[in-house]
């Protein structure tokens, strides 16, 4: 099994919900970040003083499927996520060695 | 004429509690906004303070009040100039008004007035202005708005119950003062129609949100809207029982029904939202307590406090409703503008013609129970349609220029970052979980 | 007779003070509770505000003042059902009160009273209870345990000093009052004895939460309770200072009574907590300043302000040992109604009987410092132990009435997920960090 | 000499809103804190409305009014301490002042000032202190440096125009009273420059925060700081019409003046943010707002209308620019005690001299435009000297006697983590995002 | 050694970590997470414009162990979380090449 | 390809960034977390009533690098994050099968 991590732009994630969703996939974990890249940051002023603010909010998601979806997951995933514009994120694939349903205690593909 | 100076305690309060809605309306519209554009949204309304708090002074009082009447619509503005000859007497005496306390207070009242009136717009629209525009369309919407409606209506103009009115024109006039005057006690015309048409013409010309009525744009934090609420019914007290000029038995009874009509008006949008939706929610009863509080307003003085509970659950009814409206109708009035301003502004000027006790329709002249003729009503009807077209046309043609010369909204992607960062160069709030980290050691 | 607007303006700024308390208590409570009930503590506020706005024009004033008392108990709700008749004359003029100010007034300032007190009651049961169920007793509660209390106090009825009271009864009566009369300035009494009271009972009967004593259930916000804790203070001007029904020297002296008394309590409560925790915490300052305030309330107009600052200490160290009962006792009394308000509002009444400078234990009836008699004492022991008992037991009844028919309780599901969700449909914050994600582009 | 209940009215509803002044600057300053230190930066706030609460009545109100001057430096502390003798005369009724209301109610306001002057000093030395060091700080501060300076501008001393003061030496005197007397309407020494020279002077004692200049420090929370400045205005229309002490044309003009003062402050301060940053933002507009208060104050009934639109934009454009400062001249005043209120203060005391339509550089003693004379602009200037003189001095004396035996600062550590947490024991808010969790079911 | 990942039931936080603890686990690392999944969001009704939340709060513990050991610690988190409603959640076990203490530089299992 | 972990003190994040800028990496993604360790917790009173706090904040920093560079990047972060205080944290490295660039397709190490 493996598992896709995707950190894409916030605005993206109705989309890849839904192109995962339409690829089969019924699970995914959700959750904040901030990336930091060649996306600029942006400057804030607070009385004078100037921030300067890099890490710029993206969305983390975590997808657990079977070893030999996982390069079409995380194509589905890029094609949804793509806006052309720099700073729309990274996708990558790790090997998972196990995977358990915490409600029934199944193991494997089952679990998923 | 001596200095009454119960009556100038409370009209001194009442500007302080009027003054204190602006902030309370920037709350309670701030905290239905996205997290991303609160303080835009917060900062149309201590926008608008800055602006009309200047130009009232310089302009907007003597547009309002005046013996140079142009036409009954509003008054020449170089009258007094700068307040210039309106405060002190020849002898430097402060100047009373009829209620024997000084001008100067009547001027603080209706300053707060002015500036409420206003900001009450912003909520139209919201999330996707220019802060410029914005600034811009505050000062002239309320010279060539607001100024002259205040005039008509509490000024001696067209809409008031003096000689020179629409109504002495229909009714005839008896010791010079219209035989049947119209009655708004607090607003309902100035105030809540004149807004809730200037938000509905600026949401039908300046466009919805980009995703509007598609993704998601709920409320980022209740409590801020429920402390604006509730600032809003407080300060209102200074609205609708200042506006009896004294701190006599009909403040009293502006009061009383004002928070009869209130709490009312919360438990019919509650009720409604309970068999409609499931749920009563916070946010009905926030609305709630503003739609009764609108309605309510040119009426405070006019009913009784049975009266008043009717008025109040007929408003939290039909504004729970006209809310709706706005996703059939397709305009994005962001912040229900529309639906409880000028829903909640019709109902109560037009009701006064059914429930004042002066004589209207459930009630004679004497103020028993009874036919008292449909003379209030046809009058009540009449400013209120007078209002609508009046502000309409106005607000369109501001709104109009504005956009054929500066524009009114910002980029696409500025809406979706947020406009707080791109127009105010800020972010409400600090912390990560806004995708943002503070670090600390260099 | 002539109208005193001075007093007028007073009692009109007084009455929107002690309205603008309940927004501030549902701050207060709101930000003790967690992210997931902030809405439904404070709806419980702001529902109470609807429930009671209507009922107390209806039938609240006319059970608690009037001519036609019940065995001292309550008033005739018919009397003057919807205000009919109370408020003017038969020529169409204003009744004016005793101090020279118009009734209508007297009733703005009075639903005030009644709404606060029955939304005090909700921070006890904060949590877990339906709205439905909290809407029916606010006004089933409201009906038969506050409007007595206040007709009994302050409307000539048994606890009042009145020749019909206990009071004239035990001491004897001279030109139509009781020779001793019992204090109670704004509502130790009526307000917090009772509220606290009916909270104890309310806990009891409805139970623990899920998980009370085992697992945290720390503030949420402490911001939002200290801006309540400050509108408390700032409202109770109008409560306190407002229960001379005057502006003049009593009023004042309220005034600076109630200030030096709640910066004592502050200081008293951060103390104890110094002393007990090795921290002063913002919640004991916000919770001294509420017991400050609720000790303070019967005796405003009865000490001279060093006893005020003795009152003030005492009852800030005694509520600061009081909040910690409920654990050993396992009772959820969630947000400290009893420990606050039932302990404050005993130790405010108890103490007139030692502070009082009008003959109390250490002043003579001529305001020196001295023995001044057992009476004040005996008499105020007396009206606290009638409100602890009447409030006690009508409170039961109406609970254990709602329990057997409608339920109180939501289910544990509701309370582990929020009882935001279940009972209102929503959410006070946006945003992923409570778990949600609002998403933009479709 | 009757009581006029409207003069009493109006000062009891000026009272509580400077009492509230008190609560919204804890908030104003709460939210430009980082999340972490919001709590303690409230609590100095609030710990200040304890200590003052108490000291004032004690002896706060005998140093600074009374008939046994010092020096014309300050009162004899015992001639009425603990109010004894203050309030009643011989039969028991309540002394009335000049004003025809009662002292008490004096009383009530004058604790107001102290409480919140002392509260804006610790703007300048947030997240860094030891609670129980400021707590000391401010009882201290409070008697030797506010006490003092009450009394000698508005006690009769020496910065008043009292015949020993010195404007009396200076100018000489007709019937008991300076030729020339200094104009300071609601404290502008008092108060702005008292707080903000003992800001600039706790700030360099203090010394800076860890990383200060090197890492964010941005405001946690940009609505509450808007809220604060919202109630700060409401609560400044007491401060600052309460201070004609009558509910009178100079208390109107007061509002009118305080409103477009501090309308104009905001578009000054905006403007400038706009020009030099490219960005109007929300903390300029609330810190705008606070600029103008702070300038109208000692102005607000001197000047005109149109005199005080010119003061406000001077205020915000000044202020704008004197809050960048501290990073070029190197000392922390975290939020901008001196730049705002120091610089403000100086800046309304001094522009009486030019604007004052009682005699100044641009306006004759009968009011028309036309030089008046450089004396009231020399006066002005001398009292602002000796007010910076005076504070600076004794602050430092007290600053260094804390710093050698307490100690002021909390160590490095606790300022990482947060002071909250360390001095106070709790954090503001409830989550995992503050790297919290709540769990719930054992 | 191995990384186990759990997503969980936030409110069976308090058990889990009681449990591992039991188990002899000396560290975690906590954070929040929003789950998609067979367990059925919400309706939200504001001024009567609807909302379906279909991310729920979920929480994420991920726990550093010895290889040997990480499916007795994905047992002892399976049974601590189990309620057996829908929405549980899933925990995985995937490989770790090196664990470094940033404190002491130490690497490998005395890094735990 | 590998991924890099580390869960450090947030007020080392700026340190551990301007350190891996210093060595050449573009781009990383932080996300917020609470540990669970050796370092104490706290104790907070409200109200007479006590709360243990033992989540203790701390901050997630994820770098995807090219396999060679991993034990390097981990030492970086190390060294950079390190105070010697209990409750410094973690570093650790999984395998990477594959990275993607959302923006441009990029597999592989292009793809950083
Ligand atoms: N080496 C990396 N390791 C982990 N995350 C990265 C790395 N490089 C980029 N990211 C994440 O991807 C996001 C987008 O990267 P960025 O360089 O801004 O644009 P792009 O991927 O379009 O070239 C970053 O904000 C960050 O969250
Ligand atoms: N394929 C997946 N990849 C990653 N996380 C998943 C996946 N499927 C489910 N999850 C996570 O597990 C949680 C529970 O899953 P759900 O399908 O609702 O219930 P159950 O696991 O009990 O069948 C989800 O909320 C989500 O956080
Ligand atoms: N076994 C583990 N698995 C995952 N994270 C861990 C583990 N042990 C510790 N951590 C993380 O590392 C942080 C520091 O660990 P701790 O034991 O407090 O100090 P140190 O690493 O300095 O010995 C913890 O707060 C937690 O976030």
């Amino acid at each position: 099994m493996k598992l896709v991590t995707a950190v894409i732009q916030p605005h993206r994630l109705d989309d890849v919900k839904a192109a995962l969703e339409a690829a089969g996939i019924r699970g995914m974990t959700v959750s904040e970040a901030s990336g930091y890249g060649r996306q600029r940051g942006h400057t804030e002023v607070y009385r004078g003083a100037e921030y300067t603010v890099d890490l710029v909010p993206k969305v983390r998601v975590e997808v657990l499927v079977e070893s030999e979806a996982a390069s079409t997951v995380a194509d589905v995933v890029v094609q949804a996520a793509q806006t052309g514009k720099i700073g729309d994120g990274k996708v990558w694939i790790v090997p998972v060695e196990d995977v358990v349903r915490v409600r029934t205690g199944e193991h494997g593909a089952g679990a998923l | 004429m001596e200095l009454d100076s119960g009556n100038a305690a409370w009209m001194l309060t009442s500007a302080s509690l009027v003054l204190l809605m602006t902030p309370g309306l920037a709350l309670f519209y701030g905290g239905m906004s996205r997290a991303k554009s609160v303080l835009n949204m917060m900062m149309m309304s201590f926008g608008a303070m800055g602006v009309i708090g200047v130009v009232y002074v310089l302009w907007g009082w003597s547009m309002s009040y005046g013996t140079q009447s142009v036409a009954g619509i509003f008054n020449n503005p170089f009258e007094s100039f700068g307040l210039a000859g309106a405060l002190l007497d020849g002898d430097g005496n402060y100047v009373l008004n009829g209620f024997n306390y000084p001008v100067v207070i009547d001027v603080a009242f209706q300053v707060t007035f002015a500036i409420i009136t206003t900001a009450l717009i912003s909520g139209a629209i919201a999330e996707r202005v220019k802060f410029s525009a914005w600034m811009i369309f505050a000062g002239i919407w309320v010279t060539l708005a607001y100024f002259p409606m205040a005039h008509m209506v509490w000024g001696g103009g067209l809409l008031s119950g003096s000689e020179n009115s629409l109504a002495a024109a229909i009714f005839g006039v008896t010791d010079g003062a219209a035989n049947v005057a119209p009655l708004d006690f607090a607003g309902g015309t100035v105030v809540h129609i004149n807004a809730g048409v200037a938000g509905l013409v600026l949401a039908l010309i300046i466009g919805k949100r980009k995703g509007f009525g598609k993704v998601p744009m709920r409320p980022h934090n209740l409590t801020l809207t429920m402390l604006g609420a509730g600032l809003l019914w407080f300060g209102w007290f200074g609205f609708n029982a200042g506006s009896a000029f004294a701190a006599d038995g009909v403040a009293g009874l502006a009061w009383v029904n004002t928070t009869a009509a209130t709490a009312a008006a919360i438990l019919g949008w509650l009720v409604v939202e309970k068999i409609r939706d499931g749920h009563a929610t916070s946010l009905g009863a926030a609305s709630g307590i503003v739609a009764g509080l609108v309605a309510i307003t040119p009426a405070a003085g006019a009913l009784n406090p049975v009266g008043s509970i009717a008025l109040g659950i007929i408003s939290g009814v039909a504004c729970a409703f006209a809310v709706g409206l706005k996703y059939k109708l397709g305009f994005d009035d962001s912040l229900d503008v529309v639906g409880v301003h000028l829903v909640g502004g019709l109902v109560g000027t037009v009701l006064v013609g059914f429930l004042s006790t002066g004589g209207s329709v459930f009630f004679t002249a004497e103020g028993a129970f009874g036919f008292g003729g449909l003379d209030q009503l046809w009058i009540q009807i009449l400013i209120a349609v007078v209002a609508v077209v009046y502000s309409g046309v106005i607000t369109a043609i501001i709104a109009i220029a504005i956009k054929a010369t500066l524009g009114w909204r910002v980029s696409e992607d500025v809406e979706s970052a947020g406009i707080d960062l791109a127009e105010h160069g800020e972010s409400a709030y600090e912390g990560i979980s806004a995708g943002r980290i503070a670090t600390e050691v260099k």
